[in-house]
């Protein structure tokens, strides 16, 4: 009795998306090694919609396999799309999680997130931030 | 791909020669100890003949054994029972930092129940200095339990030395000897411990069965209650085959403990030397020579251990590590923590454990596996890329 | 001379499929549960297709099943578990008199703790009448816990109607049905208890081996400190063989419970009817018709157990007693004593179990060979002299 | 391993000496079948030593062995011999008990004892009792 399902284990041996986008339009971090698990997440964004995606993640098995499944379930999607990728809905795609392990979904939603906030604050989107339109 | 156990520490293999000692306490002579008929008499007999052979492989005396079902529920008896017996003559107990769960969190429940609790640290090489025990030691200290050597880093500890100080403070000295006990001699009479905890699964005995030596004496209160088995000091019907078995495993672990040491710490020495030859940013940790002939452990830096082991065991290698991530408490392993190890280095930890099957072909095997998983996770990490930009070490 | 083993109370033989259900995790699949890499994997899937066993044995969910190294380890888990982690509500606890000693002793070592201990009484069957469990219910009780059968003279408990009872008061409640499980149908909703205790090597499963099955959402403290096995309520290395074992041994419990059951009871009640027929001033003990299928228990007048034990070995027949002398404690058992059987009386205690290997013909071999046995007894007897002359019973 | 050594079981299984002696010169009675034990010595005593004795006992395989013990002991012994068979003696003379039937072996040579001091009671040769004579 394996303790990752086999859709788990399938995105941990093989995880998509790796890697870092050079000038990248938002980069979302989370985590810290001290806990044990850290992503950082870029995304590319064309006509408000997410035309790539790439992390880099230290972290256990389940983080790696979040970490790729966030990247697919992000890909293509609207900002407003991905912004609804939830902690359950990532492990519901990986067909569950262990117990123990339910806080790396929570960590990959969290980056995705990050990394449009991210986006949308250089834009100058966002409330508060008037320092848009950097890029 | 192989298929190559490293993992003697999570628990080893029963030899065919303690499960055949085993096997007739099962279905033929299946009696119950404390049983007045002949059924009785031949339980009786495995057991007693079972206690010879432990007390012998620790130099101790037959009846000062107790038998438990585990490593966990011998220091459990011991912190608890000794502390619990002794309170009239004070409330503290020392611990060291790096103690096994069963020992460190046992002596928490003890300060839940009011007794004081001090923890003596370890050096880098996970070491107890005997001058840090001594100076932890107050007049109301009735217990120190320092472990005999560590499972994760492999370190033996000066237990001698450390007894020696105890002794003269009049407290009692247990040793948590699971690690330790038919893997390397132990002998309690030199040691100068009053109390020794053991379990079979650690050297080629099955799961379900420890002991704990108790020198001729000294007073205890028993953790389990009930009938009056084990001379009233722990109640529960004798598990008779498995306390044969782990008499049979204290006999061979006794008889070819010297040509067992020499080859696991000869494959050892061999892991220990190469991987940091073809790894960068390895890291060995526990004593250089003050450990135990067959752990092999590391850390390896910018990436986790579960995926390290995870992707190992993809390739038929099968080993433990003390990451946050494999511990189900996610916190990095509080041995390495103590010996001053950053947590994100302790992640990366990687522990390798030899036993009787493994040839010098695993470590070759193990020596070829690594690197590419290494590589890989690495390619992955944000740290690693950290470190190749700036040559920072740690997180953000 | 006939090998007649009538002493399965005591502990059964392992059935050869829960032998073999066992054997490949001594040797092969030989890892740790807690083990990440393969030889976790086998070991984990082993130990869990064991809960759901045992879980559907007692009628319960495979996460409520908490696996201990014995009924004693289960008992006292329980006990001391349930009262400390309740102990915010109230100090007051309630057993019967007739728990086993690993309740009863637990619950004494509570009082020692400061909690208040009462105990309800039986009745000549050893029957607890929910009516003296009720009375004896404060605001301040937290903890019920009384057996579903003794072992020594049989008694099935009315559980079903003292939890109603002890549930209207808000108390947990505990029920030791380690004479029981396996051999009669428990469902622990039906029954409406809080936590049960069972062992293997009461229905032909290993020694070492028990669980506790506690009720979805109810606290209980660990009582191993240690590692986070069992979801952290019970430290120690999973003894996975004998863990295996249960679950064959629970399965095969309970498909076969009805068949032997009836096999038991027929053979039980040839020997409750022979004996006092053969034997004059034999007392059956334990209840006429609420009892367990293989217990026929009783009281020899004018002679000790021990003795008569004895003697029936030497004819190849294994028995136990109740009598003070073969306790190791020199005192005549608690449960005949509490259902009110005199002193001397209850040192004549002898207890036939059943078991699958038994036949009529060892009920035929017993009552051929328990008379004589008596006789040459009573012929040395000062108590049988006395009565003989003057017709009085008891001591001086 | 049997809890009782062999010596000790064959005192059990055939048991010297029991029964009672009808007119005995002095009887002893120590314990009581609450404790589990009790034991019944008959002594017939000839010239100031034990002609004859016999015993009841009830009780566990100890008690057995251990009046049978002490009933061999004392046979033939003047009665001053038979008053130093100690508690040891028997227990030595039966190459060993287990420890919780030490006590057996105590009431063994109690009982013996008391049969001597009712014989000499019953003689007046004790200094207390003036009621000597009744034989
Ligand atoms: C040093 C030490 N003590 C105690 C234990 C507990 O042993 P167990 O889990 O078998 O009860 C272990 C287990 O690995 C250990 O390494
Ligand atoms: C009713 C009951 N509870 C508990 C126990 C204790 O079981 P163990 O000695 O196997 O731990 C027994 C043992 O016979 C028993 O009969």
């Amino acid at each position: 009795m394996p303790v990752y399902n086999e859709k788990v284990m399938e995105h941990f041996m093989n995880p998509r998306n790796v890697g870092e986008i050079e000038n990248a339009d938002g980069i979302g971090e989370v985590g810290n090694p001290v806990c044990g698990d850290m992503m950082s997440f870029y995304i590319k964004v064309d006509n408000n919609r997410i035309s790539d995606v790439k992390y880099k993640t230290f972290g256990c098995g389940a983080a790696i396999a979040v970490s790729s499944m966030v990247s697919e379930m992000a890909k293509g999607k609207t900002l407003e799309e991905a912004k609804k990728i939830t902690p359950a809905l990532v492990a519901k795609e990986l067909e569950g999680l262990p117990k123990n392990k339910y806080h790396c979904s929570n960590l990959g939603a969290q980056a995705l997130n990050k990394a449009i906030d991210n986006y949308l604050k250089k834009q100058g989107k966002t409330a508060k931030s008037q320092k848009g339109g950097k890029k | 791909m192989g298929e190559v156990y490293l993992d003697h520490v999570a628990t080893t293999p029963v030899l065919p020669e303690v499960l055949e000692a085993m096997l007739p306490y099962f279905k033929d002579a299946y009696g119950n100890v404390q049983s007045l008929h002949s059924w009785g008499d031949k339980a009786r007999e495995a057991v007693e003949e079972a206690r010879g052979k432990v007390a012998d492989l620790i130099g101790g005396v037959a009846e000062e054994i107790i038998f438990t079902a585990s490593g966990t529920e011998s220091n459990n008896f011991a912190v608890k029972g000794l502390a619990m017996a002794h309170q009239a003559r004070g409330k503290h107990i020392v611990v060291s930092a790096i103690e096994h769960f069963s020992v460190l969190h046992s002596a928490k429940t003890l300060e839940k129940w009011g007794f004081e609790l001090s923890e003596v640290p370890v050096d880098k090489y996970g070491l107890v200095d005997p001058k840090d025990v001594a100076r932890s030691l107050r007049k109301d200290t009735i217990l120190v339990s320092i472990m005999h050597a560590n499972s994760e880093v492999g370190t033996i500890e000066p237990i001698k030395e450390i007894a020696r100080v105890v002794k003269q403070s009049g407290a009692i000295f247990h040793t948590d000897a699971v690690a330790s006990a038919g893997s390397i001699p132990i002998n309690v009479k030199g040691l100068g411990v009053d109390a020794l905890s053991l379990a079979a699964n650690q050297f080629y005995g099955p799961k379900g069965v420890g002991a704990l030596w108790l020198k001729k004496g000294v007073r205890i209160i028993p953790f389990l209650d009930g009938g009056v088995q084990e001379e009233g000091r722990r109640a529960g019907t004798e598990n008779v085959p498995a306390i044969a078995g782990l008499g049979k495993a204290a006999e061979l672990a006794k008889a070819e403990m010297g040509a067992r040491a020499k080859r696991f710490s000869a494959l050892r020495d061999k892991l220990i030397a190469g991987l940091p030859s073809r790894i960068e940013h390895v890291l060995v940790t526990g004593h250089p020579t003050k450990r135990l002939p067959g752990n092999a452990s590391f850390c390896v830096e910018f990436i986790e251990g579960e995926a390290m082991l995870m992707l190992l065991n993809s390739q038929g290698i099968a080993v433990s590590s003390g990451s946050a991530c494999t511990s189900r408490a996610l916190k990095a392993s509080h041995v390495l923590i103590a010996m001053g190890i950053p947590h994100e280095i302790a992640q990366g930890s990687l522990l390798f454990s030899f036993g009787l099957d493994n040839t010098g072909e695993d470590v070759d095997y193990v020596l070829e596996t690594m690197p590419p998983i290494v590589d890989r996770l690495r390619q992955m990490s944000p740290l690693y890329a950290k470190f190749l930009k700036d040559k920072s070490r740690g997180g953000k």
